[in-house]
């Protein structure tokens, strides 16, 4: 097989950021469905309306492992404004690309991002 | 870093011997088979030889060997060959194939294919061992049905169906028998003979041959149709110059995989034996698979809640060289049909590796794989939010 | 006895340096090239840099390029996937393919089959030369006319068509262009684009490269059906283990067919002429095929009063390796269809010996072969009831 | 290509026995045609009843050749009537066996040798 993952991927994938739960986390995310192969969890606390940390768990193909490490340390520090914009590009471009085949991958980590922050916005209502 | 290689399943190193044994088929001894010169006439002697030794292995009749590109093309044209003629024949015997629901895709796609064609393909289920139940063929077949083709041994899970009990069946039915042996050759004794075989694939690349050559036993007085038109090599079922070094190639394969067969045999089960032990000893793993009924060389494996391509890659990363059937590591994205077939769930099958063992493996690669592979598959589960322990 | 090849377009030694390029991928670079391990990616890479040395000797991309066993399988592809293609789409084209009546079996068979299956199939006759006529073509064509194809170089009698024409007629009527590049490859300047050509069949054997290998050029856009069924490589064209060793033998054989093109041409094309003007000294000789519209390294000759597998044989027991289109060498006893297709009657063509040089051949040689072929000749002729002079 | 002829075979057509032509032949006996690639004339000297000289000329592949030049090997000094006898499959024995596929060639010898003898009856009549 070609060698489809970038240096970055590789990276991100043997070395993940970011590893682990946050026990009173202010926001959680949980996407995917492990019958297609990939579930990922996202733990976030916020101040100031920003993220302030980040963890994550992920069950899922080296691409889906380095999307949502690279993801935590994208957002860390953001807004949750400027995390909710986050696209499925912006974490492949990153990445350095991915194969197109695995691109759905990327989405884990902003559809996870997302369903965090609104949960986030839901509890200080 | 030492690589080790436990992907043999999936193709093997071509063994020194054979290498050596095809290397004055090049440069020397290159003329075409078919030409009258003396040239033509060793590359002809060459062939006719290594016909003879593929037919050793199997207790059939030089004759009844012929010459193809791999596995894919003898399956392709086993089936298809028997099929077309079939229908040809102003539908002698019907038009219902039985096959089995976890058949490499060579023989699957096949079958599919000839389905859209309108023949009636009946795909049989397998239990959670991966075998064929023979109550269900013999329900399945009707006097419509001319050919039964299932495999010999599963490439994934090594399970070895009752190839003694369909050989029965099909002659009590009179029905046509081809059988998938990528896997089994050089694995297991094989006679065709003795077990009602009409037709048997063979890829020479699994049994440490080169890559680009296969063949097909075609059983004296069955009659098959050719899929490629041309020169009309091979009694006009194989058209296209001779692979002559790659025929030598499988020809010495053959001899060697039948001289060392016994020894290959219980080296091989012994390593699988220890492999598997250990690696069950992993928390929440399970042996795909029968337990007995299974190639020498297989073992494949399910752990809960981590995903086959990352530990794939994982163990790469460490030197070892496995495979999966997960779905993230295939093209349609679909978990292995094998393992959905005996019953795991997806999330389950997308948790499965296959290490399978060959001639140079020893007890120090299953003893790095004991050191490395538990410390990977808790590495992994560390990382999954599907693990709470 | 020192033995002389001239049976160069029956197929060729493997290059030492191929042989070389090749020989790390036996036992080393082995690895499934869809393997996702090190041993996979590997091969995998070996593969895809073997897929732009074939794309740049044709000036198409590596993408255009899919790998096959040989010239057989290509041309069967290359038509049969299109003609099934149309078949499928609702007839989209008609049902009418244009091709010539000198073709190789490959094509020949091919196209013999496809009428057997209703497909409408043109013949195009051709002059005395092997050369189809333009006008006929044109008048060929109708509405329902989706794919012409036309050998680039023949085989027997070296005859290279008009390529270039035909292209402009295929582009003018919106017809695919396949062509059985197989003698041509490395043998003449070949630019799929600048001569319209939609897909173009090559087999490894005949340029110095390994046996059991070839490839089929098919221009972005063209669609086509595979013929096998199974693992989906290639683009789901071409399912089977890919055949490492044999694509990078092929791939090294393009490259140095590149480098060596203009040198290669013009020793072969000296040669050649050297061996057309001693022969044709002989009495009653003719030689076959076009004088200047010819491959380089091709030379085919008729000797009035004598048979060609005689011919052969004499030639042989000197030590000369030759070939001809007698009906008597051949397995259905008719006589070449290409020297009948030129106009020669049934006893001439008896009479045809074929010398085809390559990269080994020497000016001593074509020495050699003038000292013994007149003697040979006489011989023969002092033997037959219809040599009376 | 497999060595498809015998010793035997190869020894007769490389070295062909009685080949030539008698310009007082008592019987001469052309077969074959060169549309299908092979044609012998025959020609024979006859002596109380026997066949006493035979020269041949053939047109033809190496299994012609060899079965004419067997052929007038083994009927010379036989009896008309005995060489009237001679099969194609005595000629293909004594060469030691001809592929199938060149059987037929066998035939052309005792086809022209017959044509020959009844040559040779009609003129003495
Ligand atoms: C069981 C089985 N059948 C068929 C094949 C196809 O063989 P090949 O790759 O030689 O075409 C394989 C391997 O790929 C296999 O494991
Ligand atoms: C013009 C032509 N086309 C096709 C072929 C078939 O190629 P292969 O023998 O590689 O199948 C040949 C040679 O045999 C050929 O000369």
């Amino acid at each position: 097989m070609a060698d489809i993952y970038t240096e970055k991927v590789k990276d991100h994938f043997f070395n993940p950021r970011n590893v682990g739960e946050i026990k009173d986390a202010d926001g959680v995310g949980t996407v995917g469905n492990p019958t297609c192969g990939d579930v990922m969890t996202v733990y976030i606390k916020v101040k100031n309306d920003k993220i302030k940390d980040i963890k994550f768990k992920t069950y899922g193909c080296a691409a889906a492992i380095a999307s949502s490490s690279i993801g935590t340390e994208i957002v860390k520090g953001k807004t949750l404004d400027e995390a909710m914009k986050l696209s499925r590009d912006d974490i492949a471009n990153e990445l350095g690309g991915l194969p197109a085949i695995k691109m759905h991958c990327s989405n884990l980590f902003s559809d996870a991002i997302r369903k965090a922050i609104k949960d986030y916005r839901k509890r200080i209502k | 870093m030492k690589r080790i290689y436990m992907d043999y399943s999936a193709t093997t190193p071509v063994d020194k011997e054979v290498i050596d044994e095809m290397a004055p088929y090049f440069g020397k001894y290159f003329g075409n088979p078919s030409s009258i010169h003396s040239f033509g006439r060793d590359a002809y002697d060459a062939i006719e030889k290594s016909r003879s030794k593929i037919a050793d292995i199997l207790n059939a009749d030089a004759d009844e060997i012929i010459f193809t590109s791999g596995g894919t093309e003898s399956d392709n044209l086993g089936i298809m060959g028997v099929a077309y003629l079939n229908k040809d024949k102003r539908k002698r015997k019907g038009n219902n194939i039985i096959t089995s629901s976890i058949e490499h895709p060579a023989v699957l796609e096949t079958c599919k294919y000839l389905e859209k064609q309108g023949f009636n393909i009946k795909y049989l289920p397998v239990d959670k061992y991966g075998l064929i139940r023979i109550e269900d063929l013999e329900e399945a077949i009707s006097k419509d049905t001319f050919l039964i083709t299932i495999m010999y041994a599963n490439n994934e899970i090594g399970t070895i169906e009752p190839i003694n009990e369909i050989g029965k069946i099909a002659n009590k039915y009179d029905v046509l028998f081809h059988t998938d042996g990528v896997q089994a050759v050089c694995k297991t004794p094989i006679d065709v003979k003795k077990l009602n075989i009409d037709l048997l694939s063979i890829s020479s690349h699994k049994i440490y041959g080169p890559k680009g050559v296969g063949a097909l036993y075609i059983r004296k007085g069955v009659k098959i149709r050719s899929l490629t038109h041309g020169g009309g090599q091979e009694k006009g079922l194989r058209s296209s110059t001779y692979n002559t070094t790659g025929i030598v190639g499988l020809g010495k394969a053959c001899e060697l995989g039948k001289i060392r067969l016994k020894e290959d045999m219980s080296q091989l089960k012994y390593l699988r034996d220890e492999l598997i032990k250990n690696t069950l000893k992993i928390e929440l793993s399970y042996l795909n698979g029968h337990p007995i009924k299974r190639l020498v060389n297989n073992a494949n494996f399910c752990f809960e809640a981590i995903e086959g391509e990352s530990l794939n890659m994982m163990l790469d990363e460490k030197g070892i060289a496995s495979a999966t059937g997960s779905a993230c590591s295939s093209k349609n994205l679909q978990a292995s049909h094998v393992l959905t077939a005996i019953g795991l769930n997806p999330e389950k099958a997308h948790g499965s590796l296959r290490l399978t063992l060959g001639r140079e493996n020893t007890e120090r690669d299953i003893k790095y794989i004991d050191n490395v592979l538990p410390d990977v598959v808790e590495n992994l589960r560390k990382l999954s939010p599907l693990w709470d322990r």
